[in-house]
């Protein structure tokens, strides 16, 4: 394992310890391993929360700041954090009109973030809640988990973000959350398999000649290995299943061509070339993009695309400023 | 030779012995968790033990629902995922099903393992055959039930227990995944064992070597 | 080599398309391999081009817009563009003022910079160059082609393009420059090799428990290969030959923590921990920071480490507004 | 047998030939600068010479001047990198050093030469033992004009360039490169042959290959 690290039990630690140092502009709680804005949003306004495993930075810490989150929640690698961690989250944030939880659908995440909002709720703050799952991949929904949360849980923090910041009530805040939610597919790739810092080896063993195809972020092997193809044939089978999906005509998109960690923007560009050409042809039109690495799984090679369906409400409020680390234009 | 009642202190031995365990079997419990999974399991159930043991290293509560209060708080406050709700869940069910007890007898303890098991169920949703932790724990205490009814002591039916979840936990090996994130893998899933119903019949496993020796 | 590509001949080409469909504020020339600003700005102000090969992305073509570059030439992979591509770069963006040609130091950069500065200066066009070395890897630079220009690059086209969007005439803005490189000092290290698409396989074999101190950006073998440390040990080792070569006391620093192109930003931010404790363990003061990947080697795995001596004129060019996909603030 | 003269399309054979050798010799000329550079020499003279060939493939220019003009600005326009410049350059003077002329004699084609290396000196600045192409050239051309001295036809001349020229590009192996990206490597550049040494004795031998056949 080649990793920029110390003692692999302390990557998150560390890391954290970087993102303060980095960002002035953040506030990081190192015990309950929360990162704030250091300068909270005025009161009578929504807050946001997410959170998550880590190893898919930026998110959630990188999209912290005004326009976006008010705090993420970091979790150990690829596992979801604590419901004590979002409890404590939810009370800082909270500025009297209610909290929503941005919760990508893994069952740990789940599970925890429902714990917190019953704690949180238990001590009077006002809870709702969004699970993202917009990823194609996962077939046959109903013998599953559910589709997992990828791509549009970027999309959704800022776009709801501003939201949050126009002063929208949180019934309205949720509701578009979940509309969000709603318009948003993705689909995802891998060329390797990631390394979990404290696992020490590849989570899969992917020959030189080999794919995966429909991965989610956290290294798990996809629905199918194929041979390795082409950058053309690789951005049809990544959105194909998409439009298959969803009817994306007759509407703006936003699409993000989005980079699992370990692969040059370079070759980012040049599958987001192969996807713009695709979406053309189906009729998509294009109205935003963005290219690089916004939800990541460690170290993977590989890429995911995300369709959002949006109109000209959602076009405005993605327009609107924002400034974290991790997304940041306007301000 | 197994007694009629079980102390607090044997099950504070068997959380000692399975945070050993869990530790032993870190890199298994992660190589399940790779082949259909994200490659945390044994790294979860290690910090959620270990958390566990330190804590109590503190202070030991003298009384059962203290005991499992604390345990199934410090797993979910320390473990997240998916397994740190549903192992949490199942202690903190175990202290509010037994009370503030100093000593099981057999029935007591089969009913706090089974409110931990139901706790794990309301969490999770899991019917059988998902192949998860439950299927695991399910025929184990299924086993236990069975074993008290037939006059074993508590030692006894926790090691039958432990030979039942084990066989559950092989029995998941062939199965499609329906819960979790190994469900994701659909077809792909089969042929690998569940990292939860591994790290669920250890536990059993551990609460039959720490009853069983004296 | 698993890359997310076509054609290896055709990287650079197909990666272009992606750049221009992904930035409407941007305008490709794919014949000479030109990435414009749309709206090129006003008449009268000096203009900045730069250019080299590909791979390093986002440097350079994700640094054109207001405040930064005005274009950005294109080379193939590792490989300086061409004089004739330049030349027409400079002809198009000069506004009257004069064109700062800004070129790191690398025998074929400095080579076709120089012949495209002859063929434009016979076509009346008024170019100056700024040749950035900041690489404190190479060593005796008397008895080198002198230091390679690396992570001071990013900072000084920020920085300069600030000046330029002023209204600084060209002798400022070229002396300007000459200060920012001479102000600014890295260091890189590689974790492992990368793959030049059109060679199919890694330039350099580097066993598991070995890393390579003092690399370019070119997937070179650095000064030294020593055995795997962990990021402690790699921040101290990037660290100490930068303080040795210029003293940063006394004076507010800009620092960037830089990924190579295949290291996740969650080691990135550990990285940058760990330098920012040493920094300020040497009484070196932090003004501002940037974490992330700006000048990378394709999907090389590792990072380097700029540390620029600024002053206040320099800090407030650096906090201008600057809208680029690569680095954008304010806009 | 070789002639006296050497008529311009015999020189375009040269460079056609130039192509096939750059293009077959593409990986080891990348595997040469991958060990001691950035792993696209290959790449560079292969698409260089294609372009080259390319543009003379739409017709051939009638005098040296010319010929050598299109072929040394096609390499400036289409290599880049430093062999673009140093190559192009090398062709540029030739071509300025040649005039209009349709046929070279054995003195004028070691003129053309030599102002070509002495174009890649004014570019490149390079020093004997600098590790660079003019290790390879430079001995390569003193053994064009003794061979010339001596009475020899242009393609003898030629055939002991191209043997000086490799033996030159050998010495450089041992060498420590003071020029070009080899240099950051310091005394890592030792024990590799340069590549551009490589590529321009390639081009040496290709000159001899063209003007000995007939
Ligand atoms: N809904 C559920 N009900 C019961 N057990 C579950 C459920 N979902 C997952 N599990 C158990 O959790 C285990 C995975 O735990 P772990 O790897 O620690 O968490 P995560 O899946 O979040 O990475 C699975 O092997 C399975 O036994
Ligand atoms: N200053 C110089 N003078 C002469 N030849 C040089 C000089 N610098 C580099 N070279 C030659 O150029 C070769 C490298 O060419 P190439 O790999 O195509 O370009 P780059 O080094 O830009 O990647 C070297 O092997 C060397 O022979
Ligand atoms: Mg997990
Ligand atoms: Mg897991
Ligand atoms: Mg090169
Ligand atoms: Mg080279």
């Amino acid at each position: 394992m080649k990793k920029l690290i110390n003692d692999p039990q302390d990557v998150l630690k560390d890391a954290l310890l970087g993102v303060e140092a980095a960002h002035p502009q953040l506030r990081v709680d190192h015990v309950n391993r929360i990162i704030y804005r250091a300068n909270p949003k005025a009161d009578g306004k929504v807050a946001l929360l997410s959170g998550g495993g880590s190893g898919h930075e930026p998110l959630h810490g990188g999209f912290v700041g005004v326009g976006m989150l008010d705090a993420a929640c970091a979790g150990e690698v690829f596992t979801s954090p604590t419901p004590d961690q979002m409890q404590e989250a939810t009370k800082v944030i909270d500025r009297g009109a209610g909290v929503l939880h941005i919760v990508k659908n893994y069952t740990g995440d789940v599970m925890n973030f429902e714990m917190a909002g019953e704690l949180a709720g238990a001590e009077g703050v006002e809870v709702a809640t969004v699970v993202t799952d917009d990823d194609v991949a996962v077939q046959d929904s109903t013998w599953t988990a559910g589709r997992r949360g990828v791509g549009v849980t970027v999309l959704l923090e800022k776009i709801v973000g501003a939201a949050a910041e126009e002063g929208r009530d949180l019934a309205a805040v949720t509701a578009l959350a979940n509309k969000v939610n709603e318009s948003g597919r993705s689909m995802g790739m891998a060329l390797t398999s990631c390394t979990v810092p404290a696992a020490g080896k590849p989570t899969f063993e992917l020959p030189d000649d080999m794919m995966e195809i429909g991965v989610g972020i956290h290294g798990e092997p996809g629905r199918h290995r194929v041979p390795l193809a082409g950058a053309h044939e690789i951005a049809e089978q990544l959105v194909e299943p998409i439009l298959h999906d969803l009817d994306f005509t007759g509407a703006p998109s936003i699409v993000m061509l989005n980079g699992m960690g370990a692969s040059p923007l370079i070759e980012l560009y040049l599958m987001y070339g192969e996807v713009a050409r695709l979406l053309d042809k189906a009729g998509v039109k294009v109205a935003r993009s963005l290219v690089g690495n916004y939800i990541t799984s460690l170290d993977m090679a590989g890429c995911s695309v995300t369709v959002l369906k949006a109109d000209d409400e959602i076009l405005k409020l993605w327009d609107a400023p924002v400034n974290t680390s991790g997304l940041r234009w306007g301000l | 030779m197994s007694t009629a009642t079980v102390p607090l202190d044997r099950l504070v031995s068997w959380l000692g012995g399975y945070r050993d365990a869990v530790i032993e079997q870190r890199a298994y419990l992660t190589e399940l968790d790779s082949a259909i999974g994200d490659a945390d399991h044994g790294a979860n159930m290690a910090r959620g033990m270990t958390a566990v043991m330190d804590k109590l290293g503190a202070g030991v509560p003298a009384t059962a629902d203290e005991l499992f209060k604390s345990v199934g708080m410090t797993l979910v406050t320390s473990v997240g995922g998916a397994s740190g709700p549903l192992y949490g869940t199942f202690f903190l069910r175990m202290g509010m099903s037994a009370g503030a007890i100093a000593e099981f007898d057999g029935a007591a303890l089969a009913a706090a393992l089974r409110a931990g098991l139901d706790g794990i169920v309301a969490r999770g949703k899991a019917e059988a055959g998902d192949k998860t932790m439950f299927d695991a724990l399910a025929p184990g205490l299924g086993a236990f039930d069975a074993a008290l009814a037939e006059g074993a002591s508590p030692a006894e039916a926790a090691a039958a227990a432990a030979t039942a979840a084990e066989a559950g936990r092989d029995a998941t090996k062939p199965w499609v995944a329906r819960k979790g994130r190994a469900s994701y893998l659909g077809e792909r899933s089969a042929g690998h064992l569940d990292p939860g119903a591994a790290s669920s019949a250890l536990l059993l496993r551990c609460l039959a070597d720490a009853l069983g020796s004296s």
